[in-house]
């Protein structure tokens, strides 16, 4: 049977509302176990502007917001403007038709005007059309009413029944109307039997922090970073993890090192400007050995930049981050549900190295929401500390314990302040394995050299330990796709329809884990590629030029994006269609629609 | 709470100097390119008004003033007035404009910004500007929350505030920005508020022709995410201390009033 | 004639006083037309610990501290006994006999002891031995006492002729001492009739801001960059410099930015920890198009690290600098008369390109002094401010002046506030071409591309206008060694040190341009090379590593040392022997004294 | 000027909970792993001396401590004493500390540092632990001088000081940390002078017993690059303000006899 593949689009201005029809919506097809992917297209504004939601929902996982809209609800003029010409044949268009005229519209494009002065005289406000359009879409899906009365109910029951009876009623007049006014759609929306959950990703990541056993949560909000806060916060006090708001980034990470250094995992989020003023204490981290993790959620940049836009522009910010040499780990989650997947993975390996980690999302990943199947977030992952003395009550006797004793690992067992017998100095100053500073009277070049060493010989035991990247699809391939991070789900899509629409054999290798790289590993990888092309959201290659810093492997093209906007499928198609045709090396599409 | 002044080291500027025959200005005048896009109610609307007001007063033309913030709700003013402007980082706002001012002291430099933008990122530039009385104008549109990442706490927030990062209400105590400018050496403090029009003008008219750093906090309420400390509440609570006989040059009149909010 | 060479070391506590006779001994030489070079090893300690200064000269230009002492003079006994096990025959060691005993000293060291008791019975304090000695050196040397006793005069002029005659009384009695008691050297101190002027880098860079028209510094002092805030503090004023200390290196690099938009060249000067602290800031430059200065005098990191000693250790911060992609100049000077002329260069590019500007110095070059001819020291350099409108009263009428107008090279004309007119706002946020934020209600990916686009389109004018590096030596050479910024003098010397001592003939490439790099003619270059040997003052090949990131130049072999002390030259002679022999492809020198 | 000792919301721990038998400790149970390398006659030696002392009079043990410092030559302190310590990023020491303070609340918690380190870098941290109130006992080493950068002025150093970085003398008007902190709204302040070690000692525990944070400003000379503040220039000016009869809960007096200096 074909794929079921649903693409809903709403639009309209900030502050009319729009949140509340998606997340119905969405409630509606996760319960009959539909996959969900959602984007969010919205501007750093309060109330105006134009606000873009597509739902993009299907009876398999969803990888991407798409390329096409089956279902447009305008909320406004402005959104009927932008968006009516992208619709194709055999969508559907709902609107209040007393505030919103449709312009010309693509043949087979089916307009569905209804009025809110007939079906709703006598509701004020704005957010009655939404209701209502929520009843008709429902309607022309093919599912029964009463999926969308319970959630109503649900949803107002602390407002009494007065208004939910009007909610519901105003729902059910808008359903009555498109089935006695609008052609339903020639399918109905499937319900595979099973419930799946519905999860954004900074939430994920937020998750994956109570997973891994984070006692310590600080942050200064930043977007698109925020949304980890505010789970926090709302969920610290009954999982037992202390939330702070500090008062500026420089505080967070020196705040979050603190509580680390005292036992907690501590973690923090930020985006690229609040992480460059936590470089400083990245670096100083690595030098007293203290294990930490930082999360930054890439937005459009430099500076202030676009904070409500997406971007992959951090990578060679984080990779330079701070002075001077030091170990770290860095990685960049592919999915949502790798979202809560990393989060314990990183903390088990900076408490084994005793180093900072740091997680590298951005706004498409944190902002965007997708179905995940509930028996995937597991709570009870394995947690190892390391070598901590003191974590459980005292240890054993710690004659002449040296914090940091030279060793082949480079790893020092820690000893948490408080415990008896392992009294000892940790310092950001260069030290002896005593702790004892050779910055100044005590200077000594020999010492400086073992103790840099030792350090730095972490990272051979970090990148045993991670899992090595794979080529995913066809061995035999024209062209391998390279991205890493958050690109994962558009790229693989895109190798779909290069597969189904222009028979073009494409493989995929995407990078997870950034720092330490698999350097022996991903070049062998791709020469057995015929060609290389290069995948990501920023403007000068950050990655590619990362990679060659590291394999010295040069892609034949590159697929870049960097308006803010992420990759839809046909962008990486055409790019990838361009560069095989050899009319381009770098392509960088354009967006279409202006969200 | 209060509205007040206090000018120590009262230096104003002559009128005289302003007064150089130059094209009567109307507060059309000032208009930006764009129009704010604060939300309909937004107090910002208000300090954005009597700003105008006050320049149009002062007979000051739009090419000898320069607006600088960093980055918030309150900051994008700059982008609203008809003026010179620096929307700089988020913070960072007064050690710009000091630079500014140290480099051009012909330069009217007005600093725009929010409670979180000046007390928590930028508290310390705050902390030092407030000693090293450089000739700038500091407009902070206090509304105690963080309004353009929707709605945290700020220092000025109320202890138990109950925000999306404190949803169970804050745990700190907030700061004063009243006395600590006082104690921090400022040598020209005022409090105005959105309400009260004419009062604001002329603080802020004050404060510009004030010779040194001049700190205006304005209550500036956020219509969307700071319900507690709305435009009713503070039209409830402000005196005006002129009004309450404050005699703006007795400091410790000034700190007991600075702590009447 | 053979080359005159000569390396005189003088050792002690700090607070033993050793600047004093240093540079005494520095003016004589310099004032004889000799050349000279000074390095200081020295720690972050008030009193106490050890302190060692290396004065090399020779009627040649000096290019590093080099691998002998000819002369030591060891103020304490700590100092002899670090030292004297490396002096060899044909060397002097002058000692005072009362306090400090000599060890076992190889065949052929003359030792020469003198009782400060003997020789200055009555004068009290440490600091006589240190003028007893200079006395005796000098006549050691061959150097008629005269020149001795007119610097002492001027010296302490100020102190009065009693203070004077008791000063150089003790120097005469050393004097005449030597001339009893020691065998003086087989040559004698050479006079080339011309006059050198005598420069530490922090004092050239400082100088070198002034010649460029510099009109506003600010810092927060920062080891070892702090050399260049006192000297434009006590010269700022004579010169039109305003200059601040400021409370914090985010104040420091937002003032300037401040200070710049008002129409000051303006700059500041960090190390690596202030630098981190910056970065936010130089992102913001780059996106309001605000041209500034910002100098890394860079030391041993991470995190404080050791601010005393030195490293390449930054180079990878500076590149990442900052969230997102922008356009900006890195630049490495390659020696200290380098680091006067590379400022007025880089201003004027800076300037004409509206970015910031990046100085890459590092203890060595910024602490280390070296002689230089005074005609070198030109303060008329061109200086080009770019297109900028009101920098000398109102422009032509503004109609539609449009800060941000798009074009070909990416420069648009920058106005300077308070210029009729021309009225119009920067911002850190996106923007379009008439300083309208399109962060919020005006979102517009085209626009945002389009503007992005303009900006790192400066990249490509700046590059054009830099001068390509070129190789320094034989075509025919058995190998090329790179290096980066300070290193030039040291490789320079191994590389003659390798010609001489065994008959390797390498060539030289010593890169000052690091961004944007000549990616083209930098390879081009070395495919010239038979082998490619990387000489860099770090742990991990930062240079390396961003060389095969532009180039994809894998090197044949490294040379690295990362124990905070710089190369000597035998010590990069060393690692080419054991790279071409093949028994090593990255060879780590060990530092011999413990300084 | 005055050394005084503040306590709002007197809230001393009592005795008892630190009384449970322990092993009697004597100062040298408390000497570091290395002797301090500070300059012969530094006021910082006074310093540790006074601290070791309260910690033994408050029957601490060295596991049970821990000093938190940034950099500078006080911030050295932290490996000169026999407790767990850090020693962290210039400035930045408060924030560190309260992350280890709020995980683990056993933890005395001491932060040990410099008028550069404190007040000047690190000023926004101060500004905002001081209305946090955690419980952090914070010992500032103020020389008005940067001692380790080898001297330049610092925000307490007198306007008119020639040092390194104002050769023609400072420009700038010093802050007072004593009322900036009060107006921050800290809960316990104090000032000491390593000339009275008595005194010093009497102010260390009682900010080590104050639940909550203590601001401990103590005048340490810099014999080597302040000589404008010499331990003469103390000595001939201190006065003891409970001598002087000072009511330490007086919040009018309290602010008067900060600025007494
Ligand atoms: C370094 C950095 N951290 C965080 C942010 C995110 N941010 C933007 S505005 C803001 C706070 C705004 O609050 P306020 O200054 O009170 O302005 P308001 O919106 O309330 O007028 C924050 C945290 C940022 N832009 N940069
Ligand atoms: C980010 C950063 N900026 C600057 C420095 C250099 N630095 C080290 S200590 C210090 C000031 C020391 O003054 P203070 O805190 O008063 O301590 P003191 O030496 O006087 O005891 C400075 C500027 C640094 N280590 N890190
Ligand atoms: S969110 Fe609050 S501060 Fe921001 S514009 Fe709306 S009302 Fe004003
Ligand atoms: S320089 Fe000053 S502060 Fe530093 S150790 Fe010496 S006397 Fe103490
Ligand atoms: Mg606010
Ligand atoms: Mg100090």
């Amino acid at each position: 049977m074909d794929k079921f593949d649903l693409a809903i689009g709403i639009g309209g201005a900030a502050g009319q509302g729009i949140a509340t029809p998606g997340d119905i919506l969405a409630r509606i097809f996760v319960r009959r176990g539909l996959h969900l992917n959602a984007y969010n297209a919205y501007q750093s504004i309060i109330r105006g502007g134009h606000i873009f939601l597509t739902l993009r929902t299907s009876d398999r996982p969803v990888l991407s917001m798409g390329d096409k809209l089956d279902v447009l609800i305008p909320l406004n003029q402005d959104s009927m403007d932008r968006h009516l010409k992208l619709m194709r044949a055999g969508s559907a268009v709902l609107y209040n038709s007393d505030k919103i005229k449709p312009g010309a519209a693509a043949d087979g494009v089916q307009l569905c005007p209804f009025s809110v002065k007939e079906l709703a005289p006598n509701i004020k406000g704005d957010l009655v059309q939404n209701t209502i359009a929520l009843g008709a879409i429902l309607r022309l899906l093919g599912v029964e009413f009463k999926p969308l009365e319970d959630i109503l109910t649900l949803q107002f029951k602390r407002k009494g029944e007065a208004v939910i009876a009007e909610n519901v009623g105003v729902a059910r007049a808008g359903y009555e109307y498109a089935a006695a006014h609008f052609k339903s759609f020639p399918f109905s929306l499937p319900n595979t039997g099973k419930r799946l959950a519905f999860l954004e990703g900074n939430q994920a990541l937020a998750m994956g922090g109570a997973a891994a056993g984070v006692r310590f949560y600080c942050a200064y909000p930043m977007s698109p970073s925020t949304g980890v806060l505010h789970w926090m916060a709302r969920h610290g006090r009954q999982l037992g993890i202390m939330v702070r708001q500090v008062e500026d980034e420089i505080g967070v990470i020196n705040m979050a090192i603190g509580a680390a250094h005292a036992g907690c995992r501590a973690m923090c989020a930020t985006s690229g400007g609040g992480f460059a003023l936590m470089s400083e204490g990245l670096g100083s981290a690595a030098m007293m050995e203290i294990p930490v993790v930082c999360i930054d959620v890439q937005r459009a940049g430099p500076a202030t930049g676009v904070p409500t836009k997406t971007e992959q522009g951090d990578l060679w910010q984080v990779i330079g981050a701070g002075q001077g040499d030091y170990p770290r780990i860095i990685v960049a989650p592919t999915t949502i549900l790798d979202c809560f997947k990393t989060v314990p993975q990183l903390f088990n390996l900076v408490d084994k190295f005793q180093c900072p980690g740091i997680i590298l999302s951005d706004l498409l990943l944190s902002e965007g929401r997708s179905s995940v199947d509930p028996s995937e977030l597991d709570f009870n992952v394995p947690i190892d500390r390391g070598e901590v003395i003191g974590l459980n009550g005292d240890g054993p006797p710690g004659n002449g314990y040296q914090r940091y004793r030279l060793n082949e690992s480079g790893i020092s067992p820690r000893a948490l302040p408080g415990t008896p017998g392992y009294v000892h100095v940790v310092a950001t100053d260069e030290h002896d394995e005593d702790g004892v500073l050779i910055s100044d009277e005590f200077t000594n070049p020999h010492k400086r050299q073992a103790i840099h060493e030792k350090r730095m010989r972490k990272m051979e035991g970090i990148l045993s330990l991670l899992e090595p990247p794979e080529i995913f699809g066809s061995r035999h391939a024209e062209v391998t796709l390279v991205g890493w991070g958050s690109t994962q789900g558009v790229i693989r899509e895109a190798i779909e329809k290069l597969a189904e629409e222009e028979g073009i054999v494409a493989n995929h290798l995407q990078i997870k884990w950034l720092v330490p790289l698999h350097s022996e590993e991903i070049p062998a990888l791709l020469s057995q590629s015929k060609k290389v092309i290069i995948v990501e959201n920023n403007y000068s290659g950050q990655f590619a030029r990362y990679l060659r810093s590291e394999t010295s492997v040069v892609a034949d093209g590159h697929v870049r994006k960097y308006d803010g906007e992420p990759f839809m499928p046909h962008h990486i198609v055409e790019g990838v269609k361009a560069i095989l045709a050899g009319t381009s090396k770098k392509y960088v599409p354009v967006h279409e629609v202006m969200v | 709470m209060s509205l007040s002044m206090m000018e120590t080291e009262a230096k104003s500027r002559s009128g005289a100097e302003a007064k150089a025959e130059r094209p009567k200005l109307t507060v059309k005048d000032f208009k930006g390119k764009v129009d704010p896009d604060w939300c309909p109610g937004c107090g910002d609307f208000g300090v954005l008004a009597a700003l105008k007001q006050a320049l149009v007063e002062l007979e000051l033309q739009p090419h000898e003033v320069i607006t600088i913030s960093g980055i918030g709700c309150s900051s994008n003013l700059p982008g609203y007035i008809n003026a010179y402007g620096m929307h700089t980082l988020h913070g960072r706002a007064l050690a710009v404009a000091t630079g500014a001012q140290l480099a051009n002291h012909k330069l009217k430099v007005i600093v725009t910004g929010g409670d979180g933008d000046g007390y928590a990122i930028g508290g310390n530039h705050f902390l030092h500007t407030l000693r090293r009385n450089v000739d700038l104008t500091y407009l902070v549109m206090d509304n105690q929350i963080y309004g353009l990442t929707t709605g945290q706490i700020s220092p000025t927030s109320i202890k138990g505030m109950k925000t999306k990062s404190t949803p169970f209400g804050s745990v700190e105590n907030p700061i004063n920005p009243i006395p600590l400018a006082i104690a921090g050496g400022a040598t020209y403090v005022a409090r105005g508020f959105t309400g009260q029009q004419k009062h604001l003008v002329e603080i802020i008219k004050g404060g510009i022709q004030h010779r040194g750093f001049a700190l205006i906090d304005v209550f500036s309420p956020c219509v969307t995410y700071n319900h507690d400390n709305s435009h009713e509440f503070f039209k409830a609570r402000v005196k005006r201390l002129e009004e309450m006989g404050h005699d703006p040059t007795d400091f410790h009149a000034a700190m007991d009033k600075a702590y009447l909010w």
